[in-house]
């Protein structure tokens, strides 16, 4: 149903999976915890995921990504193939007045996110009182110093460098793929799961994302809603069909990760 | 990502600096940490074996780190978790020290713990332990305290490198394509990649042998275990040292390089040795990203170290375990996330406190509304907003459920009553538990409800007795009213806007005279049997200017006339309920529909008000107003009058009333004068608002 | 009430028949009971000391009985309760015997418990204590059991009457102004209120005696205690028994006079004695109420009973409380409620069972809205109107608890979902903590807060996943959807109306059909951001004519056309929810006060529809309906839209479309012929519902 | 406040009782549970109780007293005392149909009374089990046999004849006396609080009944809810002052208990 619908059975969608993974070998599947494998997946096939994911830039300060896909999605668009890949030049041109737009909703985005430091809470001691004298590290002379994480950005990027670990479920409800965001700071510390709406494209994106325990896991995530998934997947599919080419449902993965990454535009995973 | 074709050694012979390991611990570590300390661990102390998972560096952006999840601590078998189809990371052996407090926490001999695993790593060198697995050349040791009841979880990481007699140095340090060329260095690459695919072992080993052909360049480039080392010295060529580099930067290599090459050195006796830094691109080796290094190594003689140039007890507290053998002086101690030396904390309350997830989810649902619908929609000022609700029957149910929807954060509930059995059906705070043993109090119940729904609100729930004009006040009951105006007066002035919602017409009289004296927003809400009115008081009479005297009416300069009150339709005075029975009838019997509808309005009302540019000074709109209402959530009429029986809402407006017993400037003014005059008399004189306002000259 | 003025004995000599006494057991005296019994008597069965209250007959329509309020087991004193004002009431002192369980209470050995009653009462006569103190003439015995837990009390009480050697008889009995003239009459109860308001005890006696003057009748009538009774006989004139007599009857004294007369005729020796009963009008002694008896008594012999005649311990099981004297037999159990001979039970869980208490609360708040305002209100028949509602969110919590609000009292939750932490703030039925450890199921959470509501409601909450038309169903699923679609039927059977609170469109599509096909009620009620639908569903396709076969569509022969159902406007399909946007967009967002005005009005609908003459054929009402509506709750429209932003409410109505693709006769005629295809076709094949029902070829 | 507004203050409610006593000594001061005692009166003076108050008949069996009456609550009646008395009179005229009417509503009333008789309910036993074939009562001619509660009434009433706890508390709220009802049946069994409203003028009064906890004792009772007490008394009083009568507030509850006369028809109590 991915040509008809831009749905997938489960069964298609481990068929993607292992497609996916099979390509992108930095994508793995995952068992999850036992207590919360879905029946209708294999059980070391629950869902996939890829680790360590770099975000070099918030996604504010490549704005504004968002009106080509809402184009599409509102039918407006010519569903050329084209427009997709435009996005990404777009994106670049639009990049300094949407640094401006963009830094408008991230002080309410970081409320929640201050909070999770726990240099902000009384009652949780303050870190400082930790740290020791003990210079062992900067006296050797072969250790890297601090800070060691250097990246190949300017300076000013690299302190905002995170890293995510992202996952790909399937929404039995949608049947469609889902995905999960779970972030670190620079300094591989969690980011709240709200921070990672700042790598979210601000105008599209953040509409469909919302905060909701990992499907098998217990802890929470942002995700991407999947109640348009299926709408733009058929839309792709079209596309594709019109360019001349078949839709193959191994393929649909990558078909999904480039759409997700309209959404996410900052996030460099494979695929 | 610019990628790095070459880059030239930082000086000849210069000193080779690796990049230290980071730890990243998966949320779901921490939680199997939380369960093992509950259910296993309990009071113990005693270490665990942890496997931590990495691979080669997959981005020049980022270097890969050590990461724990939460099969780390599964016991049962050395297989890392992940599953099919992908290739396994690698493992680091790790041991985990969980203490008990934070004082046991802070007083941690760390020390003594790097001190047992650089032996245990020096051992396995010299054994020659790590050449046949040379993943335990990558042991590590971390201590934590786990603070359950915050979910805070303090740690401290060290990645143990031995140091050698003197510096390793870089000759030459590049790309593994500069260094050999684009065809020879994808021919180690493909061996490495078929070695590694090759292995039968449950994960990997870290680090292995390149063999080049040496005269004869048609051999086969091979690789092998480090064991092959001395075999394949004999043969024709050159053997490269090779390893999983989880270092991302283009002129160093990373950690697990710094004890490999001590075994070099202490082991096979090199003095030099060309290193692979094996890197990957899109999960698969890649000779662009890998490194070569040439690396010149320290002598190291059999007796390194003398146990008196590094005598183990002088870090080890217990002389009990001291090692038999000398160590080379380690370190490896992670910095913390400021980049100093520390422990970290990680705070995982945010996603594992129940209330803070409610918050959280709460606050991003209305945000939703905002991204998606309504831009111009301030959350922040409606969570801002303080709501007093007066009365906490149906109504008041209704409006405060409401209320906590649209996000408001401080609600009080106040009623005099408690809660009875046939209330909890109709009155959507209140179950038949509150009803047992006379009632609990209505508006502790009702405040106690709203946390309970949302423990983020600012609840509260006071009993109180509203001073009702024509209810008989005695002088030795005085005291008490006047005591109940004073609290009602601060509640008023602690609040923004105030919703009225009793069940008697003149119990309303009181809070509309101090609306209109401390200019709050006066919400106003009664049921018939099948009808409602929801209206907004007209604005408060600033005490700044001179409106009292004035007198604002009809004819107030303003733009819009002054709106009206719930009286300003009446010319006698609030005496008894029975004299308007449509919508005040007491005791009264409404469709249970009413309350529900009537109380959504009322907040609707209000937070289209709230986001209205006027405020509560804007204009009445009418149904007329409907293409174009100023406030961006739609039309802020005066009155919303409606029946269930005729489905059908009706917007009114009226001015306000010069006359008006309870919002006129007369009544106002008295009350600035001597509001225990006021209310006295107009409790016990049934005539005496008629007067004050001039309403008796026009019977 | 007709008075009796004057009565002739029952024959002359005719055997004097004296009325029992009756327990009157106050709700407060079992509550005392309890109390006592849980914190004082435990597992006691020792016997307490009772007082039990007694008035002369106040009326002539019932007797004054013995009785027991919550002061009855107060020991600390022998006052009664009665306060200042009035006449104290008169005492009679019993013993209680508590048995801790039923058996104990079915084997318990009553006669033990008369036969120590009566031997006290037979010593106090023989030893003339008696006389100083007559009530101890009217000493009483009763024996209980408390059920605690269903607030139920059994007991039977006893007046223990002795039995004299022969009957007493009377020789006349009447009015005592009839027996005496008015005026003789008038002082006799003159006389006895001084005594009675002279006595300067806590209680007053019982039992006195009137001297009449003889020869010099201007002398004083006075009344004097019983032991003066031998003085006064020395004097010239009449001596009379007077009582307190709560027998309302006009021929005969009350149980008292029993023992009384027999004190006369042991201790003094009387064959014939005079008494007043004296009973009272308006709480005065009145002389034409109170009755004259002629009493003649039977002779007692000294030495009577002779220990053979009656021993005690035939009756009597324990010999050691076979009492050292003869005893004359003894009776005076009280009969049960239904006059035979047994035990009483008193059940109080109405009135003390908070579940029982909220029944009857919740009903009468129902029905005074039927008394007060709405004459033609159903109550009972919204009671049996079973109600499913297919979905648990903000529409299902709203509808749910407006149900409740109506006094229906089944309804059952569908939803397929778990309870989130967005959710309770604007979910009714929800709690945080409903929310923790990944939510509780929706469906079930909501039934279990409407009991925790009300008790009396029959809620269940069921999880299921309803099929839906274009979600595509792989054949290794077909059984399980298939169990889904066989569920969800048999609780459309099950059910009157079905309420379509989902917040898909797909989702309400076999729910239309199953109602269409079974002719159930269908309510459907959907949200957009700040605007609302509310409608009904036409009426079903009936199975026994051939409407199916016919088509009802726009023109069919009944009155007014077949209404449509949520589908009937569409002209495609329901396939995905991305083709709807305005009402039915998924993960939508709304304004908060929508669901709450939405959810009541749908219920409100419901409940005038369910009173329309026609019901669920009615025609659609529109506001020109408005004078007259059919209903006698109002309009019942078709689809009710409204806006919060603008305030409005339409009423709109369409007929049902001959093809739609959910309600229209080709469609329930193939659920009618093979609902497995037609739900597999409509889930698989995206045109299979438009070429069902022709749908395609109008494209 | 009696003649202005038809209500009393707590002082003049103890004077009012205190004359109400001191006339009708059938009625008493109570003081009630102790931990239930209002401040605002003496504690020995927190409500009035007669008891054993007999009603030969239902209500619905001298409908309909509730027209006059409502009349004048609506103000339509033209203020005449006599058409108080009056409605005596037209109760007895009307009390055919009216039986006929009021019986609709009776089976509904009394569900919750059945449900209060053991018997209905499985788990309480059944009193046959308890009943004796001891006939000691019945062998002896002395004792008035069963059925022995006789009442000047015709053979089918007799059998009907409830008696009645009247109490008559004070309304803070209301600045009212209210009354409650707890009833008996003819064997002297309590009745459950809704039966009450039989004895309950059909049209008029059941719309002013509520069943709450009486609030000086832990039981619940049918009570006349005070809410139009205030201005039916006021109406009260305007009649007397027509009439040349001068209201006095001692006798505020005898005018009470008049109106409650025309609320609950049958009950005889006295005042
Ligand atoms: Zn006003
Ligand atoms: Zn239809």
């Amino acid at each position: 149903a991915f040509k008809e619908k831009g749905v997938l059975t489960p069964e298609e969608f481990v068929e993607a999976g292992d497609t996916l993974v099979a390509t992108c070998p930095t994508w793995s599947w995952q068992a999850g915890e036992i207590a919360k494998q879905r029946p209708f997946l294999p059980p070391d096939k629950q869902y996939l995921i890829t680790r360590n994911v770099p975000c070099l830039k918030r996604a504010s300060a490549v704005e504004d990504y968002g009106g080509a896909v809402e184009k599409i999605l509102s039918g407006e668009g010519d569903g050329a193939d084209d427009e997709w890949l435009a996005t990404e030049n777009v994106a670049d041109e639009s990049a300094e007045t949407s640094r401006m737009e963009g830094t408008d909703d991230i002080p309410s985005m970081d409320t929640p996110a201050e909070k999770a430091e726990p240099d902000n809470d009384d009652d949780i001691p303050d870190m400082d009182e930790f740290e020791t004298n003990d210079n062992v590290m900067e006296v050797d002379e072969a250790s890297l110093s601090t800070p060691y994480l250097v990246a190949t950005e300017p300076e000013e990027n690299i302190i905002r460098t995170r890293t995510y670990d992202i996952s790909i479920t399937y929404d039995k409800f949608y049947q469609t793929p889902r995905m999960w965001l779970c972030g670190y700071d620079e300094m591989r510390q969690p980011l709240a799961p709200a921070q990672a709406l700042e790598d979210v494209s601000h105008d599209h994106a953040r509409k469909t994302v919302t905060v909701e325990t990992h499907p098998h896991s217990s802890h929470t995530a942002a995700s991407i809603h999947p109640c348009q998934h299926a709408s733009v997947m058929m839309k792709l599919s079209e596309m594709l069909t019109s360019g001349g080419n078949e839709p193959r449902v191994d393929q649909y993965l990558f078909l999904f990760l480039k759409f997700i990454a309209v959404i996410i535009p900052t996030i460099e995973y494979d695929y | 990502m610019a990628s790095t074709t070459s880059t030239t050694a930082p000086g000849a012979e210069g000193v080779l600096q690796f990049q230290p390991l980071q730890s990243t611990v998966d949320s779901t570590f921490w939680m199997e940490l939380a369960n093992n300390k509950l259910e296993k661990y309990r009071l113990s102390e005693e270490p665990c074996t942890l496997q931590g998972y990495y691979t080669p560096a997959r981005s020049s952006a980022v270097s890969a780190p050590l990461q724990l999840t939460s099969t780390s601590l599964a016991l049962d078998g050395d297989a890392p978790s992940a599953a099919p189809g992908g290739p396994q990371p690698y493992i680091a052996w790790g041991s985990l020290y969980n203490v008990n407090t934070l004082d046991r926490f802070k007083s941690f001999d760390r020390e003594r713990i790097m001190a047992k695993a650089s032996e245990e790593i020096w051992c396995d060198i010299r054994s020659g332990a790590a050449c046949a697995n040379p993943a335990l050349l990558n042991r590590f040791v971390v201590y934590t305290f786990a603070d359950l009841k915050r979910y805070s979880f303090y740690y401290w990481f060290a990645f143990p490198a031995l140091v050698p007699p003197a510096p390793m140095r870089a000759a030459q340090i590049g790309s593994l394509d500069a260094a050999l060329g684009a065809d020879l260095a994808a021919a180690v690459v493909q061996a490495s990649e078929s070695w590694r695919g090759a292995c039968t072992d449950a994960t990997p080993a870290p680090a292995w042998l390149v063999w080049l052909p040496g005269t004869n360049r048609s051999s086969e480039i091979t690789a092998s275990p480090l064991t092959d080392w001395a075999a394949l010295q004999e043969r024709d060529g050159e053997v490269i040292l090779a390893f999983c580099d989880p270092c991302n930067l283009p002129s160093n290599p990373g950690w697990p390089l710094r004890n490999l090459l001590l075994l070099a050195a202490a082991q096979w006796g090199s003095r030099a040795v060309r290193v692979v830094c094996a890197r990957e691109k899109a999960g698969r080796l890649d000779p662009t990203f890998s490194l070569m290094v040439d690396a010149v190594l320290p002598e190291v003689p059999a007796a390194w170290p003398a146990a008196a140039d590094h005598p183990p007890s002088q870090e080890v507290e217990d002389p009990a375990a001291v090692p038999a053998m000398a160590v080379p002086k380690t370190l490896g101690w992670e910095v913390n996330a400021r980049g100093r030396m520390g422990p970290r904390c990680v705070d995982l309350g945010p996603t594992m406190d129940p209330t803070q997830l409610a918050t959280q989810a709460v606050d991003l649902n209305l945000k939703l509304m905002r991204w998606r619908v309504l831009p111009e929609l301030n959350t922040e000022m409606l969570a801002a907003t303080k709501c007093l609700l007066l009365g906490s029957g149906t109504l008041g149910c209704a409006v405060a459920r409401t209320l906590q929807g649209w996000g408001f954060r401080h609600i009080t509930m106040v009623d005099n009553g408690k809660v009875s059995y046939s209330n909890p059906v109709r009155q959507s705070l209140f179950e038949f538990e509150d009803c047992k043993n006379g009632g609990r109090p209505k508006a502790e119940a009702a405040a106690e409800r709203l946390k309970a729904i949302f423990p983020g609100v600012k609840a509260a729930g006071e009993q109180l007795h509203i001073p009702m004009p024509g209810h008989n006040v005695s002088p030795q009951e005085e005291g008490a009213v006047m005591r109940d105006v004073a609290r009602l007066e601060e509640l008023v002035l602690e609040h923004d806007a105030v919703f009225m919602l009793m069940d008697t017409r003149e119990s309303r009289w009181l809070p509309t005279v101090l609306c209109a004296h401390h200019e709050k927003i006066g919400i106003n809400c009664a049921l018939g049997f099948d009808g409602y009115v929801v209206m907004r008081h007209g604005h408060g009479l600033s005490k700044s200017t001179d409106d009292v005297a004035e007198g604002v009416g009809e004819a107030s300069c303003s733009s819009a006339p002054r709106l009206g009150c719930y009286f300003c339709n009446d010319v006698v005075a609030p005496i008894d309920s029975t004299r308007d029975r449509t919508l005040d009838q007491q005791c009264t019997v409404t469709r249970p529909g009413l309350a529900p509808i009537a109380g959504a309005l009322a907040v609707e009302l209000l937070v289209t008000l709230l986001h209205h540019p006027q405020g509560d000074k804007a204009a009445a709109d009418t149904a007329s107003s409907e293409a174009s209402p100023e406030s961006p959530l739609g039309l802020v009429p005066h009155q919303i009058r409606g029946s269930i029986a005729h489905l059908n809402q009706l917007l009114i407006h009226g001015p306000a009333f010069k006359q008006c017993t309870a919002c006129s400037p007369q009544v106002v003014q008295e009350w600035r004068t001597d509001s225990q005059r006021l209310v006295m008399r107009a409790c016990n004189e049934p005539k005496y608002l008629e007067d004050l306002t001039g309403l008796t000259a026009m019977h």
